[in-house]
This record gives C-alpha cells, sequence and structure tokens, in this order.
C-alpha cells in the first residue's frame, strides 16, 4: 500500500479500517541467500538496500525481539556528519545525503528534520580543533560553519552566555544536521525491504552459526535451523555475543548509553545542541519531549539500563548551558547497549570464515549511520568488494596501526 | 636581596560561623605523607611507634588523638597530620622515623577545614557520600564532595576536618558553608 | 467567594483560608487541599486541554497518575509546566493558569483537531507530509511542534536552587500508607535505621482517602498515632514530599524532596533536594493505582476514578459533583456510592458490569451494565448505558480495578506478572536485589492482608539483617470486599479514550494491530499510548487488555510493558542540584592567583583552573600589544610566569629509576642525580600522550612533571603500572601538584634574577647547567627547588616554593626583578614562546600522533621494553610518507595564519583525497615580525622551502605558506644552554 | 553500584574510574619474538562477555587502589572484588 495525503483523507472518511499491515510475519524458508543477524535499523537497513540497488531479494532478517528493538529504538535520534578523519567524515557525509531522500525513497515520513546542530567552544584549543574538523568537513562536500558569540546568541539567546564557569566562545553549526523520528526508520526500511520480498522474522533468536571447514552453512535459531551462503552479522550490542558464536573475538565492548527526555513542553530548542565543557546534547522532538543524552556509563553491560552518578553529570551539563531547563522535569530514562569499539569507529567487514561478515562497533554513531551503513553492507554482502567510502572500516586496521581514532583517546572503548 | 623574607600565608584563611556552626581553617597543622618500601611494614611500625609513639592506623581509621594523627591513605601510605609551625614538616618527620618510610610534604597540597557544631552532621549529608553517622571518632576516609577528592576526619560527636586540595580550597570551602546554609 | 462544592468533612483545616488564582481568578481552599481539590471546591470542572486534539479535561485522579489536570504553577521564571493539579500542595497565593491552548482554555483555537480526528488516526504522520520535500521543515514540522509540548518553559534561568543529598539506612520503607507504617513501625521498634519515605505530604495513604476503621479508630487516626510513634525513634527518619523516583544497582535509590515547593517561597532554602539512599533492604508499599473503562467519551470533565472520588470527598472533604454517578466492576464501587451517600451527595445510580450486585437502601443499580457513552458540553451532563438506560450525572466515577504500583520492581528490567483473580500485573520474581514488595503493591489489596503482609515481610528482612523483630500485635482492621471481574472495555461507536493525555484510543490500538504493529512495545511507540507526562499509570493496563481483545488472545500471551526510571517526573534542575553556573565545576587557582588579579590580568580557564592570560598594561589597545610585549621583554630580559599547573608527582623508592625507565618511552634509568630530563610517554597502543621533565633529586627520589591536562591520568596510569604490572617494584607514588608554587624565570637575565633569589647556589652554567636541578633555599631560608629547564628557548629556570609561599614569592620575584624591568607573563606568551621555539603542546599531542610525526621518533627506545614500544612501531605508525611536524611562513608576510587550516598540494583539488595535514599552532612572532605556525604535513620533513595552501574555507582564507622548521628561532638552542 | 572494597567496605562506584577487562594486568613481553601480535591481541581484542566479568576499577576518590572484580554484565551483580595488586603477583607477575 502506497502512503499519501489522499490515501489519509480516504481511509479518515471510512473508518480507518482498510489500513494493510506494513510488513508480513512469514514463516522461515529452509534456505536464503543471505541471513541478517539483527531487526534493528542497520540489518533492516542492509535488506532494503540489498533488494533494492542489488536486486538480492531472498533474505531473512532475523530478529530475536520485535523489529526495531535494537539501538534504533533506543537513541536521541540526532544526525550529521561532523566528522574530523578520512576514514569517518565521507561516510557520515554518504549518510547524511541518503537520509536526504530517504522519505521519499521508501514512503514513510521518518521526519527527517534538518534543523541543524551546533557544538559550544568554551576555549582556543578547542576553537582551532573544531576549524580543523569544519574545514575537513568542507573538503568532503559536507556543510560547515564556526559561529562567533554573536552568532550563537541569535540562534540560542537562551544559552548561559554571562555566568557560565567555561563561557561560550563560539561554535561549530553544521546546518544539515538534525533529528529524525527514529522508530520510523525502522518500520520504513522494514516495510520497504518487505514488500521487495525480504523476509523479517521476529522473534527468532540465532542461538548458533553454522561453520563447516572454514565456510559458513547458515544459522540455528528459535525457529529452527536456516541454512544460507552468507550470514552478516547486525547486531550492535550484542556483538560480542553474536560472534562469540563463531568463536570469534572483537576489538569491542559492550557499555550501555543512557538517554532521557522531559515532558513535552511548547518549542524550546531549534535544533541539536552540544556543550564542549561537559557531557550534554539535546534536541526537542515534535512532540514536545526535551531528548538529551551525555555519556556512556562507562562499565562494561548488556543490561539496558544505567545508574545515577552519569543522570547526574548530563543533567548538570544541561543546567551549566541553559539553566532556564531547570523546571523542565526528567520523564523517562533508558539505556541503550552499544558496541563501543577499540578506536571509537565501526567495522564493516568480511571475517576469516567464508561468507561470514561483520557490521559492529558503531559506538555513539550507529543511528546516524544507519543508511549508509546499510547500503555500504549491501555492497559488501552482494559484491564481495568494500564499499568505497566504507574501505577504512576494516577488521585489521588494528593490527596495522591505522586507527580511526576521532576523539584520540586509544584502545579504551568506554573513553570514545 | 637579604632584605626580602617570603611570608607564608593561609590558603583561605577561613572562619565562617552559621547559626552555631563554625569552620575554620587550621592553618597550623603540618602534612607528611609516609609510604612503606617493599617488605618494609614492620620497620615502620616501628619507626612511627618510637618516633611519634603511634601505631599504625588500619583502613578507614586514624591513629594518634587530638591534633596529631596518622591516616592510613592508600594501601602503603599514610600520612602524618601534627601541628608544627615551620616549613620543614618532612626533614623533622623523615628524622623522627630514621628514614624507614619515604617521606613527601603534603601540607601545602591540602586545605583542612575543622567543622564543627549542632548541624555538622545535617550539613554532611548534602556533602558526603560516606555514612559519617557511623563513623567513630577518629574514623577517617578518602572520598568525593562536589566533584571534589577531600579526606574525612572525625574527631567528636559534632567536629570534623574536611581536607581538600588547596587549589581549589575556594570551591570546596564554599560547599561546606552552603551545605550549612541549606540546613541551618 | 464561596466554595460550592466543599462539604463539611474532611482531613483539610477549616480554619484557615488560603487565597489563591487559577486563570486570572481569585479562589480560595484550605491548608491541606491540593490545587486540584481546591479546584474542585470552587467548582472548576474543565481545568485542561489534552495534548493531540485538545478535548476539554478535567481532574481525573488525585494522585501522581494524574494524565489530564496538569496546569503551569507559579509565574515569571519560576513558572513551572505540566505539575499536576493532584499533587500540587495548595499555598497562600499560589498561582496557577491552564495550558496545551491557543486563546482561552474555554475558546482553544487548536480544538480544531478534533474535528480532524478521522484523519489523525494512528501513525497517521508517517503516511504523508512528504510531498513536497522541504515543506516538512517549513509547514508541517513547525504547525506540529507549535500544537504539540503541553506547558511552556519561562525561558529565563531557574531562580531556585536545589541540594543533593546522601542518606544510609538499613531499611526503605517506600511508601507511608497502611502497609508502609505497619513496616516502619515494626522495624523501628527492632532498631533498625529505618528511612519511611512518602510522596504526599500527609503520611497515611489510602487510610485518609478511605472510610476504614483500624485498632477501633479511624484509619487517619491510626495513621497520625503511628506517625508520632516513629516520629518519636531516633532511628526512623520519616520523609514526607519525598518520592522514592527509582531504584538503581545495589540498593541505591534516588528520592526527591520537594523541601520548599509547599510555600510561597523557599527563603533561601534548596527548593528541592535530591536524595542517593544508600540501602541494606528495601520494602516497596507504594500501594496500587486505579484505572478507567474504555466506552464512548470517557474523557469529559467529570468522569473520575472513582478512588479519587472517595479521595475528594473523605480527605478534603470535595464534593467532586452534586449528581454522582458509579461505574464499576468490582467491590469499590459500592464503596463509593456509600461513601457519597453518607456525605450527602446525590448518587444518580451504580452501574455495575458483574450481575448480583446486592441492594444498598436508596440507591438505583444498575448490574450487568456499562455506560455507552457520555453527553455534555465541557464536561459530562449525562450518561447513556448499554441497557439504554440515560441517567443524569455531572460525575462518573469508574472502578475499574487496582494496579498494583510496582514501577520501582521493574527498574532493574524485572517483568511483572499477571495474576488473573486481581485481573492485574503483580511484581515478577526478578526483584532488584534487596528489594521486598507488600500491601497492595504486592497484589495485597485489603486493608488487613496489606498490613499482614507488610509485617511479614518486614521481620524477614529484619531478620536477614540481624535484627531481633518485635512481631506485635497487628491492630485490627476491617477487611472490605475486593472482588473483581475483569471489565475493559464498551465496544461501539465513537472514540473511547485508553490514554487521556496522548488522546490514545481504542480504535487506534485496533488500528495498530491490523497494521502489523502487534508486540505491545510497537503498539505503544506506533500509538504514544503510556508515553506522556504519566507514563500510562492509568493506562497500560488497559491498552494492554484491549490489545489483547483485539488480537483474540490472553492477557499474558500479549505482552507486558515494564516502567523505567523515574516513578514520577523529576525535574533537571534537582538532577544537577548545586552544579550549575560558576558552581558547575570547582574552579583551582594558582598561588599567585590573587597578586595576578591585582595587577589586572586577564584569566582563562584552563581545565579547571584559571590561569593567566596576559597582563594588559595601561595604553596597550588589546591583547596582542600586551603579549607581545611580554614576548619580547621575556626574550630581551626576562619574564616570569606561574606554571604551578603542571602535574608533579613525587616519585620515591629502591626501584623507582626502573620504573621510569619502563614508563617512559626514551631512557631514564641512568639519569644522574641532580638532573632533568625530558621524557615522552606513549599509551599502549603506541600514541604519544603526554611528555614533560622528571628531575631526580636523589638516588630514590624523582620528581615528575606532567603537562596540566594529563596530570590526573598519568599519576592513573603509573598507579596501574605500579600495582598491577609490576606489583614487586618498589616505587611509591604521591601528587604534590598543589604542593609547590613553581615559577618560570625565563630570559637572558634570568640568571641573574636569580642569583639574587636563591642561597649560597652557584648558578652559573659550569656548575648549574642547562637541564640540572637542586634542592635548595631562597630568599634566606625558605625551602626551594630549582631546574633549569626551558619552554621558552631562552635561558631559563622554574623555581618551586611550598604554595603557602606563592603569594609572597611572586611579589619577591617581582621586586627583585624590578632592576631587570621583569614583566610577569601569561599563558598566551608562553604559547607564541613554544610556537617560536618549536615545541609541541597540547594542540599537537591530539591523541592521534605518533612520536614519528612529532618528530621523535628515534627518542622510542628499541633497547628496553617501554609502554606502548611495541605498538609504536606498526606499519601504519612508521610510514615515512606520513605527517610531519613543521613549521609554516606565511609567503605574504602580512598574512595571518590560522589554527586548523588544511594543507594542499598547490594546483591539486580541494577534497578530502588531497589533504595533506592541518595547520595545529599559530602565534605572531614579535621576534620575526610575522604570523608563523607549525603543523603536520605529509612527508613534511622533505618539503622545507616548499610553498603549500593553508586552505581555510570556513573562515574564508586560502594562505600560500612556506614550510620550515617547526624551530623558527635559535634552532641550535645555544640561547638555552647559554 | 557499591563496590565493597576490601579495605574500606562498600562505596559509591562513583568515586572509581573503570579501565575494562582484567586480562589488562597480563602485558606482554615487550622484547619478546612474537610481541607484535600478543601486543595486537592484548590492547584490542576481549571477550566482552555476557556474565561473569574480570574487570579493573581504580578507586581514585579513594585510596587510589586498583581492583580487580568480579561483575556479572547482565546484572551488574558484583560476587568478588581483590586487590589488583594481589591478582597480580597471583598471575606471576612481579617486578
Amino acid at each position: 500500500m502506497r502512503y499519501s495525503a489522499l490515501k489519509v483523507l480516504t481511509q479518515g472518511l471510512t473508518g480507518n479500517k482498510g489500513w494493510t499491515p506494513a510488513w508480513r510475519e512469514p514463516d522461515p524458508k529452509p534456505e536464503y541467500d543471505i541471513v541478517i543477524i539483527g531487526g534493528g535499523g542497520h540489518g533492516l537497513a542492509t535488506a532494503y538496500y540489498l533488494a533494492k540497488e542489488f536486486g538480492v531479494t531472498n533474505v531473512a532478517v532475523v530478529e530475536k525481539g520485535w523489529l526495531g528493538s535494537g539501538n534504533i529504538g533506543r537513541n536521541t535520534t540526532i544526525i550529521r556528519s561532523n566528522y574530523l578523519l578520512q576514514g569517518n567524515q565521507p561516510f557520515y557525509e554518504l549518510s547524511l545525503k541518503l537520509w536526504e531522500g530517504l522519505e521519499q525513497d521508501f514512503n514513510y515520513n521518518a521526519m527527517v528534520s534538518q534543523r541543524g546542530i551546533l557544538n559550544l567552544i568554551h576555549s582556543d584549543p578547542q576553537r582551532d580543533a573544531f576549524a580543523r574538523r569544519a574545514n575537513a568537513m568542507r573538503l568532503s562536500g559536507a556543510d560547515a560553519e564556526l559561529l562567533d558569540r554573536d552568532g550563537i546568541r541569535r540562534m540560542c539567546p537562551f544559552l548561559d552566555f554571562d555566568n557560565a564557569r567555561f563561557p561560550i566562545q563560539g561554535a561549530l553549526w553544521q546546518p544539515r544536521g538534525g533529528t529524525v523520528r527514529h522508530d520510523a526508520v525502522a518500520w520504513g526500511y522494514a516495510r520497504g525491504a518487505d514488500s521487495r520480498g525480504v523476509d523479517i522474522l521476529q522473534n527468532c533468536e540465532v542461538t548458533g552459526i553454522d561453520i563447516e571447514n572454514g565456510v559458513v552453512r547458515g544459522v540455528q535459531t528459535s525457529k529452527g535451523p536456516i541454512r544460507a551462503a552468507k550470514v552478516a552479522m547486525c547486531a550492535a550490542g550484542s556483538s560480542g555475543r553474536v560472534a562469540a558464536l563463531a568463536g570469534l573475538r572483537l576489538p569491542i565492548e559492550s557499555h550501555v548509553l543512557q538517554a532521557f527526555v522531559s515532558e513535552g513542553l511548547k518549542p524550546v530548542i531549534p535544533g541539536v545542541i552540544t556543550f564542549g565543557a561537559g557531557h550534554f546534547y539535546v534536541s526537542q522532538s515534535d512532540k514536545g519531549g526535551l531528548v538529551f543524552g551525555g555519556d556512556i556509563d562507562g562499565y562494561n553491560t548488556y543490561a539496558q539500563r544505567g545508574n545515577l552518578p552519569v543522570v547526574e553529570d548530563v543533567c548538570e551539563g544541561g543546567m551549566a548551558i541553559m539553566p532556564m531547563i531547570g523546571r523542565a522535569r526528567l520523564l523517562r530514562m533508558w539505556g541503550g547497549v552499544m558496541d563501543m569499539s577499540m578506536d571509537g569507529s565501526p567495522i564493516i567487514d568480511a571475517t576469516d570464515t567464508d561468507g561470514l561478515y561483520l557490521n559492529a562497533g558503531w559506538c555513539y554513531g550507529g543511528f546516524k549511520a544507519t543508511p549508509a551503513s546499510g547500503l555500504c553492507y549491501a555492497h559488501l554482502l552482494a559484491t564481495g568488494q568494500p564499499h568505497e567510502t566504507a574501505r577504512f572500516f576494516r577488521l585489521d586496521r588494528f593490527r596495522r596501526g591505522a586507527m580511526i581514532d576521532e576523539k584520540g583517546v586509544g584502545a579504551q572503548p568506554n573513553l570514545h | 636581596m637579604a632584605d626580602i623574607r617570603l611570608s607564608a600565608a593561609p590558603v583561605l584563611g577561613a572562619d565562617i560561623a552559621i547559626g552555631d556552626n563554625r569552620i575554620v581553617e587550621r592553618d597550623d597543622l603540618a602534612l607528611v605523607s609516609v609510604a612503606t618500601p617493599q617488605g618494609g611494614d614492620d620497620a615502620i611500625a616501628a619507626a612511627l611507634q618510637s618516633g611519634f609513639g603511634l601505631p599504625v592506623p588500619g583502613p578507614v581509621q586514624s591513629s594518634g588523638q587530638g591534633d596529631m594523627r596518622a591516616v592510613r591513605t592508600t594501601a602503603d601510605q599514610m600520612m602524618l597530620i601534627f601541628p608544627h609551625a615551620t616549613p620543614d614538616a618532612e626533614p623533622h618527620v623523615r628524622q623522627a622515623l630514621s628514614g624507614a618510610g619515604y617521606t613527601t610534604d603534603q601540607t601545602d597540597v591540602w586545605m583542612v577545614l575543622e567543622i564543627s557544631g549542632p548541624d555538622t552532621l545535617a550539613a554532611l549529608e548534602r556533602l558526603c557520600p560516606l555514612d559519617v553517622a557511623g563513623f567513630a571518632d577518629g574514623a577517617a576516609a578518602r572520598t568525593v564532595m562536589e566533584h571534589m577528592g577531600a579526606l574525612i576526619l572525625r574527631l567528636g560527636p559534632d567536629r570534623f576536618w574536611l581536607m581538600s586540595a588547596s587549589s581549589s580550597a575556594g570551591s570546596f570551602c564554599h560547599a561546606v558553608e552552603l551545605s550549612y546554609r541549606n540546613v541551618a | 467567594m464561596t466554595q460550592p462544592n466543599r462539604l463539611p468533612s474532611g482531613l483539610t483545616d477549616r480554619s484557615r483560608m488560603l487565597n489563591f488564582t487559577w486563570n486570572g481568578r481569585a479562589l480560595q481552599g484550605h491548608p491541606g487541599d491540593t490545587l486540584a481539590a481546591a479546584l474542585l471546591a470552587n467548582g472548576e470542572r474543565f481545568v485542561a486541554r489534552s495534548f493531540k486534539y485538545h478535548r476539554p479535561r478535567g481532574v481525573f485522579s488525585a494522585g501522581p497518575e494524574e494524565p489530564s489536570a496538569l496546569v503551569q504553577l507559579r509565574n515569571g521564571a519560576a513558572q513551572e509546566p505540566n505539575t499536576r493539579a493532584t499533587v500540587a500542595e495548595l499555598f497562600d497565593g499560589l498561582v496557577a493558569t491552564s495550558q496545551n491552548h491557543r486563546g482561552s482554555l474555554e475558546g482553544d483555537l487548536l480544538a480544531l483537531n478534533d474535528w480532524l480526528a478521522p484523519f489523525l488516526s494512528a501513525g497517521f504522520y508517517y503516511k504523508t507530509f512528504m510531498w513536497p520535500k522541504r515543506f516538512w521543515e517549513t509547514v508541517y514540522e513547525p504547525f506540529i511542534r507549535a500544537s504539540a509540548g503541553l506547558g511552556r518553559l519561562s525561558m529565563e534561568p531557574d531562580p531556585d536552587h536545589y541540594d543533593h543529598g546522601y542518606l544510609h539506612c538499613d531499611l526503605l520503607v517506600i511508601g507511608a500508607g497502611p502497609a508502609g507504617l505497619t513496616a516502619a513501625l515494626e522495624a523501628g521498634r527492632a532498631g533498625a535505621r529505618v528511612i519511611l519515605a512518602d510522596e504526599d505530604f500527609l503520611p497515611g495513604g489510602r487510610l485518609n482517602a478511605e472510610t476504614h476503621e483500624v485498632g477501633g479508630m479511624a484509619g487517619s487516626g491510626w495513621a497520625a498515632q503511628a506517625v508520632a510513634e516513629l516520629a518519636a525513634m531516633d532511628n526512623v527518619r520519616l520523609m514526607t514530599r519525598t518520592t522514592v523516583y527509582g531504584a538503581f544497582d545495589h540498593g541505591i535509590y534516588g528520592a526527591l524532596e520537594r523541601a520548599t515547593d509547599h510555600l510561597a517561597g523557599s527563603g533561601g532554602k534548596p527548593r528541592q533536594v535530591l536524595w542517593r539512599l544508600y540501602t541494606r533492604r528495601a520494602l516497596l508499599t507504594a500501594g496500587a493505582t486505579e484505572r478507567s473503562v474504555a466506552f464512548r467519551n470517557n474523557d469529559r470533565p467529570g468522569v473520575m476514578l472513582a478512588g479519587a472520588v472517595r479521595t475528594y470527598v473523605n480527605r478534603f472533604g470535595v464534593a467532586p459533583g452534586q449528581r454522582v454517578a458509579v461505574l464499576t466492576n468490582n467491590d469499590d464501587g459500592w464503596r463509593t456510592a456509600t461513601d457519597l451517600q453518607a456525605a450527602g451527595i446525590h448518587v444518580s445510580a451504580l452501574i455495575d458490569t458483574r450481575a448480583g450486585t446486592p441492594d444498598i437502601p436508596g440507591l438505583r443499580i444498575e448490574t450487568n451494565a456499562a455506560v455507552r457513552r457520555t453527553r455534555g458540553r465541557r464536561g459530562i451532563g449525562q450518561i447513556t448505558l448499554t441497557n439504554g438506560a440515560v441517567i443524569d450525572a455531572d460525575c462518573l466515577a469508574v472502578a475499574g480495578g487496582w494496579s498494583p504500583n510496582l514501577h520501582l520492581t521493574c527498574h532493574q528490567r524485572g517483568r511483572p506478572e499477571w495474576r488473573d483473580d486481581l485481573a492485574a500485573f503483580v511484581p515478577g520474581r526478578d526483584l532488584p536485589p534487596g528489594m521486598s514488595v507488600a500491601g497492595a503493591a504486592n497484589g495485597a489489596l485489603t486493608l488487613h492482608a496489606a498490613m499482614k503482609e507488610a509485617q511479614e515481610k518486614t521481620v524477614t528482612l529484619l531478620q536477614e539483617m540481624g535484627f531481633e523483630p518485635t512481631g506485635a500485635v497487628l491492630p485490627k482492621a476491617s477487611d472490605e470486599p475486593a472482588s473483581i471481574t475483569p471489565f475493559w472495555h464498551v465496544k461501539g461507536k465513537g472514540r473511547a479514550w485508553v490514554d487521556l493525555q496522548n488522546d490514545v484510543t481504542a480504535k487506534d490500538i485496533y488500528q495498530s494491530q491490523r497494521e502489523a504493529f502487534r508486540s505491545v512495545e510497537l503498539l505503544k511507540r506506533y500509538t504514544t499510548l503510556g508515553m506522556a507526562t504519566d507514563q500510562g499509570k492509568t493506562a497500560n493496563v488497559l491498552g494492554l487488555a484491549i490489545l489483547a481483545e483485539a488480537a483474540g488472545q490472553p492477557i499474558p500471551d500479549t505482552g507486558t510493558t515494564i516502567f523505567r526510571p523515574p516513578y514520577t517526573p523529576v525535574p533537571i534542575g534537582a538532577f544537577a542540584g548545586r552544579a550549575r553556573g560558576k558552581d558547575f565545576r570547582p574552579v583551582r587557582l594558582t598561588p599567585s592567583h590573587k597578586w595576578a588579579q591585582e595587577q589586572g590580568a586577564t584569566f582563562v580557564e584552563t581545565g579547571m583552573w584559571m590561569r593567566a592570560q596576559w597582563f594588559a598594561r595601561p595604553g596597550e589597545k588589546g591583547w596582542r600589544d600586551s603579549v607581545d610585549r611580554e614576548v619580547q621583554m621575556t626574550r630581551k630580559s626576562v619574564g616570569i610566569c606561574d606554571v604551578t599547573t603542571l602535574g608533579k608527582i613525587d616519585i620515591q623508592g629502591r626501584d623507582a629509576a626502573e620504573f621510569l625507565n619502563r614508563v617512559y618511552a626514551n631512557g631514564f634509568a641512568k639519569l644522574p642525580v641532580g638532573k632533568v630530563r625530558y621524557g615522552i610517554m606513549l599509551r599502549e597502543d603506541g600514541i604519544c600522550y603526554d611528555d614533560g621533565t622528571t628531575a631526580r633529586l636523589t638516588e630514590t627520589h624523582f620528581v615528575m612533571t606532567t603537562t596540566t591536562a594529563n596530570a590526573v591520568v598519568v599519576f592513573r596510569n603509573l598507579e596501574f603500572a605500579r600495582q598491577c604490572l609490576w606489583p614487586d617494584l618498589d616505587v611509591h607514588l604521591i601528587s604534590t601538584t598543589d604542593g609547590w608554587a613553581q615559577f618560570a624565570v625565563a630570559g637572558p637575565n634570568s640568571r641573574a634574577l636569580l642569583s639574587k633569589v636563591v642561597d649560597d647556589l652557584d648558578l652559573s652554567n659550569e656548575a648549574f647547567p642547562f637541564m640540572a636541578c637542586s634542592e635548595c633555599t631562597v630568599f634566606g631560608g625558605t625551602p626551594a627547588r630549582l631546574f633549569r629547564i626551558s619552554f621558552s628557548g631562552e635561558l631559563a629556570y622554574e623555581i618551586a616554593v611550598p604554595a603557602r609561599f606563592g603569594d609572597s614569592m611572586i611579589r619577591a620575584l617581582m621586586e627583585v626583578g624590578r632592576e631587570f624591568d621583569a614583566v610577569p607573563y601569561g599563558t598566551e606568551a608562553l604559547g607564541v614562546m613554544r610556537i617560536e621555539k618549536g615545541h609541541f603542546a597540547g594542540n599537537e599531542l591530539t591523541g592521534q600522533t605518533t612520536a614519528a610525526m612529532l618528530g621523535i621518533g628515534m627518542m622510542v627506545s628499541s633497547k628496553k621494553d617501554s609502554i606502548g614500544a611495541t605498538l609504536s612501531r606498526r606499519e601504519e605508525m612508521s610510514r615515512d610518507d606520513d605527517l610531519r611536524l613543521v613549521g609554516f611562513h606565511p609567503v605574504d608576510k602580512s598574512s595571518e595564519l590560522n589554527a586548523g587550516a588544511h594543507f594542499l598540494t598547490r594546483g591539486d583539488p580541494a577534497d578530502m583525497a588531497h589533504d595533506q595535514g592541518w595547520m595545529t599552532s599559530v602565534a605572531w612572532s614579535p621576534e620575526l615580525g610575522h604570523s608563523i605556525g607549525m603543523g603536520f604535513l605529509k612527508r613534511g620533513k622533505e618539503r622545507m622551502g616548499e610553498t603549500v595552501r593553508a586552505y581555510d574555507p570556513v573562515r574564508g582564507k586560502d594562505t600560500l605558506v612556506t614550510v620550515t622548521s617547526a624551530h623558527h628561532i635559535d634552532p641550535e638552542g645555544a640561547r638555552q644552554r647559554g | 553500584m557499591i563496590i565493597n572494597h576490601p579495605l574500606l567496605g562498600p562505596r559509591d562506584a562513583a568515586e572509581f574510574v573503570y579501565l575494562g577487562d582484567a586480562g589488562l594486568i597480563g602485558r606482554p613481553d615487550g622484547m619478546a619474538d612474537n610481541a607484535a601480535d600478543a601486543f595486537h591481541d592484548y590492547t584490542y581484542l576481549r571477550d566482552n562477555p555476557a556474565g561473569e566479568h574480570r574487570e579493573l576499577w581504580y578507586h581514585e576518590q579513594g585510596d587510589r587502589s586498583w581492583l580487580v572484580i568480579t561483575r556479572n554484565t547482565l546484572t551488574h551483580d558484583i560476587t568478588r572484588v581483590e586487590l589488583a595488586r594481589d591478582v597480580a603477583r597471583t598471575q606471576g607477575r612481579s617486578r
């Protein structure tokens, strides 16, 4: 069913009784060309692009819970391409370009809203670093501007310009950054993949990966064995667990990132704002909630919940830059388990096992990467070759010493 | 320049009264850390006893009394606190211990606030995450208060030493004062 | 000025009047009222607009579960949106207004949305607004955002302040209703340290809302007596107005105390205190929340939860209506009718969805019936039953059954279990460790059962902790019938509301099921059920029941939803506590700070430190004038800079030298006593992360300096190496950063100046050469340390005295320096001189920098194993064509360089593929008379003299620069060795 | 979280800094022939278990001791806390 204003109108006039399921709920077939482990944003996007761009439709997406139940359903919805390094910047810029046409592409309104992202600057070294970054963004064709205090004040007069412990000195501004209605991304991709023949198997947990003589043969699931020529791991947050099924140790730890939403408020914040001297970033959803977060809790965990020190740290950051949110109430906090990699950057690569592929290690960047990750992973799966813009995301980069370490903190995942 | 002599200044010179409570900087105290060489536990214990008449303090404890204290700070380090006027506390301790431990002057690293008064425990509830109500007299521990590392030592029912880094002494004293003001 | 709906009964203080305003109108209530009670007493039924359709809404509940009666409390900067009128305690002078309407509450223009409702069904926005593409951000979204949201922030800084606190106890009892009071009494009498926390300002819970008897007295009287006994116990802390909002790991609970919210002003005290409670055990006695029944137009003002109706009548002495109908599927409904009758309120009818209800004299009873629909403008006036009967009512009390308040049991991902006999979820087995649940929160919905269970569980907890329970005899409590036959939804035409705030209807749930959003989690996300400020406290179970009905399966098979913290919303300001404004983080000051202030220094935040940036002198037109002068005077004569902020670590032990040899990449084993050596530190991944000098004072005593930024991290890493890697090395660490006031004295006259400062030490180049160090005294006896090191490239020293002498020392140094025209210099001049000299610093040590990039690859010794050495040799980290640190001059000497510019080979296109590196640091060199820079350039060392582009599009610049040595002045280092 | 320090008793985890897998105690010999491979695995590869995890925490706002904590990554339940120095010695590390 194609969605449109007219369809909403006609359905509304007939009691909304004619809406059809957004996707099928098929039983698993005994064999697929490709089995994708993980029905989150990246897995669904991979399936969508496999079908749409590469004509590969004999594909199953295997999801242990409900579709979209991974980090696509629990993040702070920010999209941006304000990355520094050659390994990252063009990739995230590709992703941003895909976001820009996504809704028309998959006929689903994911509310891609490019209201801009503001990274506040509080010191001269930080200004130098952001200038370097902004120029790197320009070099790869992205948009970036440096704002001075007056420029920021015009945009966000409510920030603390006069009494801050770390005064605002400027900002990196990416007008094309913004937010997206995160769940809708999963639904849009799922609907698009399903309509092209991909089987999305919900409540189907992978319990084993069948490997014979170094060649992958399929997966064992809670709904029985499924044979496949290629198995594509795509279960960020659980990558360690899934990889262990294939006997792999990864340069990844699982950590929890908490996120927070306030009660609904009339429009307050125009775009996305990040605090450069504390741990805080915030945007406002279309429903009016301030959606905000900070750093990960910092210890290995697979539990989707965090603890108080980080909650307080994040709110302190919020009050430090925008003390007018003091009386807004924090409504709900939740945690997403993330793959924190050893250099803070992802992995999209083949493994040493024939037919077994890995998409993992997204750290904080997973949501904004969804379209490009799906497209590049689909490219790798369909052609056997890395996509040009994802060519740096290789597993062996640590052995070679070619880390992609944006934050420059080294092999300590909880600092990325 | 024979005519110039340097003078010592207290970190803040704080002496604050809030109701019947007081916050006073103790700039008359010297602090010297003593690290125990590997395998030197017995020697340290003997030297501490002979030099200062103090037993080695256990974890979360100080030994001694009044203003003369030994506080356990790490697994192999303690800190001696005692009244001492001149800037030679470290050589003084080194000699008293006959070289049994590695000594470092910490007098200027810390500011010591002595807090006292009827609202002290209530004020500490707003500042200190430890169960200080359950502290015996002489108990001592390091922890964090309002983002600052601190050492707390109980002197009596309503009397404590709070020690924090001298560079952030102003912020620390402000935090202590505000804790009293919020409850008194 | 009358309160038309005020009854003579209740627990509020009738002897006193409180004045308040509602939408500008002056009204009155009494101490003990909530705002909702006072509004109802004044006959205000229509108090709010719903989120999506802007439907009229009234007070629905009498507690924190309120979905509808949200108001803006107070005004000006203290304006507080989305406040539940049902928990806001009335105070004299309270100002409240309604929210979420354009125009007046009654004439809300956005009520138009309700007429468009057929087109705004579940998920409609995902299906439209896609064309034309640019309209989303310019037209659709702004409209949606403006009509969504609820209340409004003032946009001014929160004028109140907040505090944090920490409490420790054996047993935390959450909720001071009958179960909680019973538990606290038992535990308190046994001598345990108890915290009893209750969100209400009046402890007692439902005892204050019902007409039950306990121990032969009114329940509210028994509660007051229990509270008095608890208050007399030293080991019990009763915290009212305190909501335990979250259960965190290892027995830590978060609680919010509304310390002065119930007062007109805070009196300078914190408005709220956020407590962190450290507990050995916790007993959740949080009671239960009533839920509604879905039928057409069940959202009109006047439709209320039956228990809330009893609360208003019994506790507040307020009649929620003049003609009240009661709809029930359980025994609570009868009690509502009889309580209303007892208070003299007309009960239009008791409608029971079950059969076989006994007669109640004087009461119209409709059995086997339900409400089909309500009618009325801005509030109900009439209801139509499923049996066709039409009944006049201005209030409809709905008793849909009770859901245990098990929220906190879910905060560590525990899943509730369904109990058919209660038609409710009860806490599951995987409770947070240390937590027990008793009373209504655990499904013991009757009074006696709740108290009994609370006592039994408390006894168990006390025994676990080693206390001797007293096992006191429970007072006799009336045990009311509590049978329920589930009834959820009256099917039929029109819209039956499930989530009142977010306007989710039964039809939305059916549609979502039809569209394959069948998991309850998908349902929530698609319809927004349970996502409002009340987090579905009254809606979730009803929604799940209707989803089960739509799916044709039992509720337990359909799923459960769990709750996340906080239990009720907590102000962001409370979470932040005191950490805001200048108090966001501590401030560290150097020993010369006061003096520098007196000198008119401009200060800059350097991490937590405040450092003097420059010292402006009269007549200087801008900072550059000051900095140029400081640099020139230093290079010409002598300058003095406070460098106390550098990390200082005292390292002692028999194996200290060996230890240093392993943690520095270059050799330290053979450093002689009395010498200083520069060292670089690598992370284990081979990246160069810190540098500094280490001085050997004695065979076993070293003093290390680190960069200001990395002082804490280096210390931590050294402790790791000492304790975890080489546990038997005899080496000991202690930080002395704050202990020493350290001053750089730099410039050709530095020796002459210091000769007048230092007692009895030969400073000649022979006796005290470059990189010498010594303990000494200054000014006739003050202990000091002198290091001959140079960051400026000049003949230079750093002199350290105990910090208590720092202020005196800087004054003395400047006094002595007067004859040399000594100048103080700040961090800017320091930066200029280090760039002139080619010393790298924070801008170069980005955490991505290899020793090879810095041109010091040779320093990484291959003759020993040190941290990071092995991985620093990986192929991609030691490539010859990689980035190298070099210097830059502008071709046009009048051009200014900018850090952050990227380098491009001339003739190459400006794109990422041709990126040749970037400018890390720039300065205007007074010595050279033009701008200079340093930066990383691919194959930089081979490109001396080449002209490249410094491409800086974000600042609209594209400058030609010549590649030079990074050592812009005195590359041979003659000055510093002289 | 609460960490029951073997010397100091229960302390809020906020006083500590987390490092990661306790395997980091087992630093390879940089002068050995296989040092490059050994350091790659040591520095970068992790078991990342869902369940019991031995990990290093540093009591930065306390007694500066490094601890090895055995904690379940699914429940956060802590079953063992040891001084890292003792663990290191047990594993044969010395000078």
